[in-house]
């Protein structure tokens, strides 16, 4: 389970569990050696130092042992800084660019559930009896062909494969409902994003296996927060 | 308080009769007669915030210099007063200006090519 | 004859019974509001509110009703409504109504009753036509979980029919409904073997838990009064006692009280929390319904940080601070008092709503629109009284932070000078520093919204323009300085512990002041990362990423310091040791983890996951309440004059410890594979082996508390006796007696200097001479 | 190593700090319910506990029996801890006030105001859309009924198109067009004249507090004339707050009813909550001015006592410091 493999979740991971194993082995050696090696063997040897109450003791520092664990945290800081930058490019789309090659959908949450308006069409091209490949617009189990203003409001939602998704996030906002927060959360891909109501927000995904995956609800929203599921289908060639 | 200790203030108290508070009221008095008639003058808006906003922090430091005589006291209570303000200018950047509106996108200069590429 | 002292005693005890006696009326007035949209949230048991006339003679008929259902099929229910005496409108318009609730399954219509009826939030009624007749047809299907009994709660409204035509306003008078209740039992529920335990109704668990904790805790009090003198045992000498406890302004009484005060509020946060990991141990679980979950993880939160965690620390900062600076007491004693009241009194308003059933569940950050919403689908009737408990908080805590900071800033001993305070008096003023200019925000957002509950204004509402990212940004530039307020003071005991159990200095003094400082200022810029994912604007997300990973460096500083503290020490493994070691292991690893956040590629997966939630336990129960047992442990024979038995200490260490990570640690591994956090049940069964083992640990660690329970219960009287210094510590609370005298220093101490060093001129500006430690007088 | 003549400070109890919480409790709880009953009764039983925490403090007869404390040390060294404490308060209330302010400026530069349509009108005229002579206030007019209530079509001509039908947006559930208060109260002199006349009350208040101070430190003035003095120019003060809080619910009353600018607008929760906190503050000060009165009254003041005026003094100076900000910011743009 998780997010998949060739997403940016993963690689990054990588470098992250690298680093917390690296810093949490060197700190926890480092305690566990000091508490060995300097535990009190016997209640009668003096101690190193005299700590009398009501005294100030003696100040113990030495600046380069100081210096060398604050400059090097913050290298270590610096680098994984400049990772994290170039990474926020890939998962936050500027949410005004119009760019036109995304497959553009719009995500509308309401209090405990999903509709899904669709603003392109996923085309399957299959090799029919005659050997020849013809093309057609993928339709719904339930029969709704997904086409430019298509809706699917059963809680299933459809995507091609390969494409750059773009979903703009909105709340149904037709004064019956009461807009709150809610935020899609697709694990398979590792991404979320709030749907605020009064703005749009935006969030973009690549999804690059077919296959059925689940949609959860990642902001409280009140009593069946943990009821408003729905399932993403990628259906068609992943060539 | 009213000890007129400093220089120029047993000064002003010799030559008018009238102590500093006297005279800082008048002061807040004028100002607010300017302020108030600054929004009839029908400038562009930009000049009356800059007019307002003048005639405020005027009226902030006599106030706060006279009134609660921080210019008499020891410079400590002034840092005290100070001291919180650069949280609010904290608390401005971070909430007042950037309104979901306020600023969209990225700025050119801060996002650089993406070099490694992150697929395994 | 009665004297005058003794009359005067006399009114004394009226006023403080009759005080007693509104207390206890306001906790136990009932909550129950339904509004005039409908019916009350807890479907449909009260019947219809939007018709008047109470059950009358009309009878709800509901028949095809199987014995017990079998999982996925569907049965066809024929629901008729009667009443001999109410025709409706010429017999063929407008005649009767009726409203569907089943806890489980799904409606439709009957096959000829598609327009005639409507499946509306969880039920079924009647549609506009519908309404012209008195019995329809609809088709119940029933769900695949057998193992359990579905209620059924029909309400059947017989109609006169004076609404036709005329005003609606009094169309519904004169009409009579009535109510049909019945369960049907799942076939495996009844055929399985399976003996049918009546379901005992959580609140009445949570609420039997509070009020026999509270009951044993009143008892505790009267035991403890009666050892202190048996034979003043008598009304009027509790009313002395109580008087004294309740008109005190002593900071070691104040602390004694805040710190009882959290430990029982730590007891009952625990009890939620193990209430809700039972409804979490498997799979599609309804141990607790919806809403019961949502205000007990609102409660928990809640108590947790507010009620438990920040009363242990003004505890023993109340205890310690003015013992280690050399003060007689706070600086302004009352409201030091009243700090600890308004916090009491506020825990009365945050549990209003759950006498009634409609805690509060807007979770602890009470995110807008959801928090500010009434009605069905909106927040619970409870959340106003929430509200204006976290109001009263906010007013204790500037309180408690302008005593502590006017006190270490005015009242210090000749000695202490700033770089010459203890380490721990240093980590409480700047917690109280930081807590104490990053509140407001929280009391003014918290404010806006108990008026968007109370009056009407609409500050967070989308639909006249408002923002509801405006209470995400003050709440939460209140959160994190809140989160390293509820941190730095267990730095503080640490510090204090590890350099007392290693018999050494602490290491590089003056670069933990700063690394202090450094959280201290750096904690005010970075609250965004709390909301990377809310569609705050890109810039400023860019900027609250940066600025949060230099956040690290500091607390890794800190982190060094600590170990360098051991090297050369001749270390004694006290529990206080022990606690503190525990603390550096948990805390190290709570603080890795946390730097997984201000990562975009990884935020936008772990955000509101249970990676978040395994983060905050490891930093908060690993790091603010190990420090506090520690503290516990190290400053309780200072307080009462008898130390904490150490076998039981060691026992409680060894499971509490075992315990917390057995719980959290698995919650990472659910992060990652995206289990989301408040969620009541999930259906994913991969997260079922998972959960059962973190619920079963919990458990473990919950009832590990009890040992220490009685560990300070019972060392209170039979503890072993100890001197001024038993720990052999440095700070001069060690120079008075155990049990400090009031007040705390007849004439106040001088603290000497270890380090040799010539004397610096006195001039220069206010911070060289705080630099340089050097007064000017 | 003075500490005063005081050596068990704070060594008695007082009932006060659980009454003033109780008294809380019962005021946000009677809120809650919003049952007018018991939020009286809360803010009785609130008062009560501040009148028995001043009776401990404050005796009648004037002579304190709590010397006052000195601070040691650095930063505050020699000065009277209450003063420190006080100036420490005032801490908290700048973050208060400067959480009001970041929370309207959020929405001010947010919201689609007066501002922004005088704006576009300018844009129109130098773009020389909209017809010769016009000027902005004539095209901000016209888009404006007197009613201020947007008029699509006029606007439309006037400004040639710029503010059309998509500028405000009317179709979409938000109404973009967010009233300020400012716009009614620059709009006609009358509903101006208490917000100013309140600035100049409060300022003068200031001014009465200082000359009461002045008047109590004042060693060479004849006991009784100089409590009279005191009273009588605190009992000024405590006439030009009254003034201001009256002068502000008439003007909350004149503006809610006659040009509709209620609180379930967003600009005017915004302004209502704000200025009301202010109010608030306002009344707080005068509740401690009563009690403040009574002892100069039975002639409690003197010289050596006299500093509790100064520190009430800094806390009444910061309100009107406040106000100073509030007034331009809420009244007049």
């Amino acid at each position: 389970m998780g997010p998949a493999d060739y997403t940016i979740f993963r690689s990054l991971m990588k470098t992250w569990n690298f680093w917390s194993l690296v810093v949490g082995i060197l700190t926890f050696a480092l305690l566990f050696y000091l508490i060995i090696r300097f535990r009190q063997i016997s209640p009668k040897e003096e101690t190193p130092e005299k700590l009398t109450p009501g005294v100030f003791p003696k100040e113990r520092d030495n600046l380069t042992l100081e210096l060398t664990w604050f400059i090097v945290p913050t290298i270590l800081v610096l680098y994984l800084t400049f990772i994290a930058w170039q990474s926020m490019i890939t998962v936050w789309v500027d949410p005004y660019s119009e760019d036109e090659d995304t497959w553009d959908i719009t995500i509308e949450a309401y209090q405990w559930g999903w509709n899904f308006y669709y603003h392109d069409e996923i085309l399957i091209t299959e090799l029919n009896e005659t050997g020849n490949f013809t093309t057609s617009t993928f339709t719904t189990p339930t029969g709704t062909e997904i086409v430019d203003g298509a809706y699917t409001g059963d809680g299933n939602l459809y995507l091609p494969c390969n494409r750059v998704i773009k979903a703009k996030l909105v709340t149904l906002n037709d004064g019956g409902e009461l807009p709150v927060l809610h935020a899609p959360f697709i694990p398979e891909w590792g991404i979320k994003e709030d749907t605020v109501p009064g703005i749009e927000t935006s969030m973009s995904f690549t999804p690059k296996e077919t296959g059925t995956f689940d949609l959860f609800c990642a902001e409280y929203c009140g009593q069946q927060h943990s009821k408003m599921l729905a399932k993403v289908h990628v259906v068609g060639a992943c060539g | 308080m009213g000890e007129h200790q400093t220089g120029w203030q047993k000064a002003l108290y010799e030559k008018t009769g009238q102590d500093v508070y006297f005279w800082n009221f008048v002061f807040l008095m004028v100002f607010t007669a300017i302020e108030v008639g600054a929004v009839y003058l029908s400038l562009t808006y930009g000049a009356t915030v800059f007019a307002l906003v003048s005639v405020g922090i005027v009226k902030f430091f006599g106030i706060a210099a006279f009134f609660m005589h921080l210019w008499d006291d020891e410079r400590e209570l002034t840092y005290t007063f100070v001291f919180p303000f650069i949280f609010v200018v904290i608390l401005f950047l971070g909430i007042a200006f950037t309104t979901p509106g306020g600023v969209a996108g990225l700025p050119a200069w801060c996002s650089p090519e993406f070099i490694g590429s992150y697929s395994p | 004859m009665v004297k005058g002292s003794e009359l005067m005693n006399k009114n004394k005890i009226r006023v403080i019974s009759l005080l007693f006696v509104i207390f206890i009326a306001l906790a136990a007035t009932p909550q129950m509001t339904s509004y005039p949209t409908g019916v009350n949230r807890a479907n449909g048991t009260t019947g219809c509110a939007c018709h008047s006339g109470g059950a009358g003679t009309t009878t709800v008929i509901v028949d095809g009703m199987p014995d017990s259902f079998v999982g996925g099929t569907s049965y066809e229910l024929n629901i008729t409504i009667s009443n001999p005496n109410i025709a409706g409108a010429e017999l063929s318009s407008n005649m009767g109504g009726f409203r569907l609730f089943a806890t489980d399954g799904t409606f439709s219509a009957g096959e000829n009753y598609t327009d005639l009826v409507q499946v509306m939030d969880g039920g079924i009624t009647h549609t506009e036509s519908g309404n012209d007749m008195r019995s329809w047809v609809v088709v119940w299907t029933a769900p695949d979980n057998e193992g359990q009994i579905v209620d059924f709660t029909v309400h059947g409204n017989a109609v006169n029919g004076n609404a036709v035509g005329n005003i609606p306003a009094d169309g519904n008078s004169g009409d009579k409904w009535s109510t049909f209740q019945a369960s049907i039992p799942g076939a495996a529920a009844l055929g399985g073997g399976a003996i049918l335990i009546e379901q005992a109704e959580p609140y009445e668990v949570a609420i039997a838990a509070i009020t026999f904790g509270i009951a044993l805790f009143s008892l505790m009090l009267v035991y403890v009064f009666y050892r202190n003198n048996p034979d003043g045992f008598n009304l009027n000498g509790l009313t002395e006692w109580l008087k004294k406890w309740m008109t005190t302004t002593d900071h070691k009484e104040v602390g004694t009280l805040y710190f009882v005060f959290s430990f029982l509020f730590l007891l009952i946060g625990g009890i939620f929390a193990m209430l809700f990991r039972l409804q979490l141990a498997v799979a599609d679980n309804d141990f607790l319904t919806q809403d019961q979950y949502n205000s007990f993880f609102t409660l928990h939160g809640t108590t947790m940080i507010f009620l438990a965690a920040m009363p242990m620390i003004a505890a023993f900062a109340n205890w310690i601070i003015p013992l280690q600076i050399g003060a007689k007491d706070l600086a302004f004693p009352r409201v030091n008092a009243m700090g600890f009241w308004m916090l009491a009194f506020s825990s009365v308003l945050l549990y209003g709503g759950v006498m009634s059933g409609e805690g509060a569940d807007i979770t602890w950050t009470m995110y807008a629109p959801f928090s500010n919403s009434l009605g069905e689908k909106g927040a619970s009737a409870g959340t106003t009284l929430f509200v204006a408990g976290i109001i009263m908080l906010g007013i204790s805590s500037t309180l408690s932070g302008v005593n502590f900071i006017a006190t270490v800033m005015t009242m210090r001993a000749p000695g202490v000078t700033w770089m010459k305070m203890p380490l721990f008096t240093w980590s409480i003023f700047v917690a109280n520093a930081m807590l104490y200019l990053s509140l407001p925000a929280l009391i003014i957002g918290t404010v806006y919204l108990y008026f968007d509950r109370t009056i009407g204004t609409h500050f967070y509402d989308a639909a006249v323009g408002g923002d509801p990212i405006l209470w995400a940004h003050l709440f939460w530039y209140f959160g994190h300085p809140e989160v390293y307020v509820v941190i730095l003071p267990a730095f503080g005991v640490v510090s204090e512990v590890l350099s007392t159990s290693a018999k050494r200095s602490i290491f590089g003094y003056k670069s933990m002041v700063y690394a202090l400082a450094g959280i201290g200022v750096l904690g005010f810029i970075v609250w965004g990362h709390h909301m990377l994912t809310s569609g705050m604007d890109p810039t400023f997300r860019l900027i609250m990423m940066l600025t949060t990973m230099l956040v690290a460096i500091p607390t890794g500083v800190k982190i060094f310091n600590w170990l360098a503290t051991l090297w050369g020490g001749s270390l004694v493994f006290k529990t206080h040791t022990l606690w503190a070691l525990g603390f550096l292991v948990t805390f190290t690893m709570g603080g890795i983890s946390g730097m997984f956040f201000p990562v975009a590629g990884l935020d936008t997966h772990f955000h509101d996951t249970y990676f978040v939630v395994a983060h905050f336990h490891y930093v908060l129960v690993g790091g603010t309440l190990f420090g506090m047992f520690s503290a516990i442990y190290y400053w309780y024979p200072k307080a009462v004059g008898r130390k904490l038995d150490e076998k039981l200490g060691l026992l409680h260490f060894i499971i509490t410890f075992i315990a917390m990570n057995g719980t959290f640690w698995p919650m990472h591994q659910l992060g990652i594979e995206g289990m989301p956090r408040r969620y009541h049940t999930y259906s994913v069964d991969s997260w079922s082996e998972l959960n059962s083992f973190i619920t079963m640990s919990a458990l473990i660690m919950g009832f590990a508390q009890l040992i220490l329970t009685w560990n300070i219960i019972r060392s209170y009287k039979y503890g072993e006796k100890c001197g001024k210094d038993p720990w052999g510590g440095w700070s001069l609370e060690w120079t008075t007696t155990s049990p400090p005298p009031t007040p705390s220093f007849h004439e106040i101490p001088t603290q000497e200097d270890d380090n040799l060093h010539h004397v610096e001129s006195t001039g220069g500006g206010m911070f060289s001479r705080m630099w340089k430690g050097v007064e000017p007088k | 190593m003075s500490y005063g003549d005081h050596d068990d400070h704070g060594h008695h109890g007082s009932w006060a700090p659980i009454i003033a919480s109780l008294g809380t409790m019962i005021f946000l709880y009677g809120f809650s319910e919003a049952s007018m009953g018991i939020t009286a009764i809360g803010l009785v039983v609130l008062i009560w506990g501040l009148f028995t925490w001043w009776k401990g403090d404050l005796p009648f007869d004037g002579s304190e029996k709590m010397g006052e404390l000195k601070s040691y040390g650095t930063p505050f060294g020699g000065m009277n801890i209450r003063k420190a404490g006080i100036w420490l308060f005032l801490m908290s209330e700048v973050m208060i006030f400067g959480s009001f302010f970041g929370a309207y400026m959020r929405m001010r530069t947010n919201w689609n105001t007066h501002w922004t349509l005088l704006d576009k009108a300018q844009e129109a005229i130098d773009s020389s859309l909209a017809a010769p002579g016009a000027t902005a206030k004539s095209i901000y007019k016209e888009c404006l009924s007197e009613k201020h209530t947007p008029m699509i079509t006029q606007c439309e001509e006037a400004t040639g198109g710029l503010v059309n039908q998509t500028f405000w947006h009317t179709e979409s559930s938000t109404p973009v067009y967010q009233h300020v208060a400012a716009e009614y109260i620059t709009a006609d002199f009358m509903t101006l004249l208490p917000g100013a006349i309140n600035t100049f009350a409060l300022i003068l208040s200031s001014f009465t507090v200082v000359l009461a101070l002045k008047a109590a430190k004042n060693v060479d003035l004849d006991p009784k004339v100089r409590d009279k003095k005191v009273r009588n120019y605190l009992a000024m003060t405590l006439m030009l707050g009254t003034l201001f809080l009256i002068l502000k619910l008439w003007e909350w009353n004149h503006l809610i009813h006659d040009y509709d600018f209620t609180i379930s607008t967003l600009a005017g929760s915004f302004f209502y909550v704000t200025t009301g906190a202010h109010g608030v503050h306002v009344f707080v000060g005068l509740v401690f001015l009563t009690y403040f009165i009574y002892k100069a009254h039975i002639g409690g003041w003197d010289h050596n006592n006299a500093q509790s005026i100064e520190y009430y003094g800094l806390y009444w100076h910061f309100v009107d410091l406040a106000w100073v900000i509030i007034f331009p910011a809420f009244y007049l743009y």
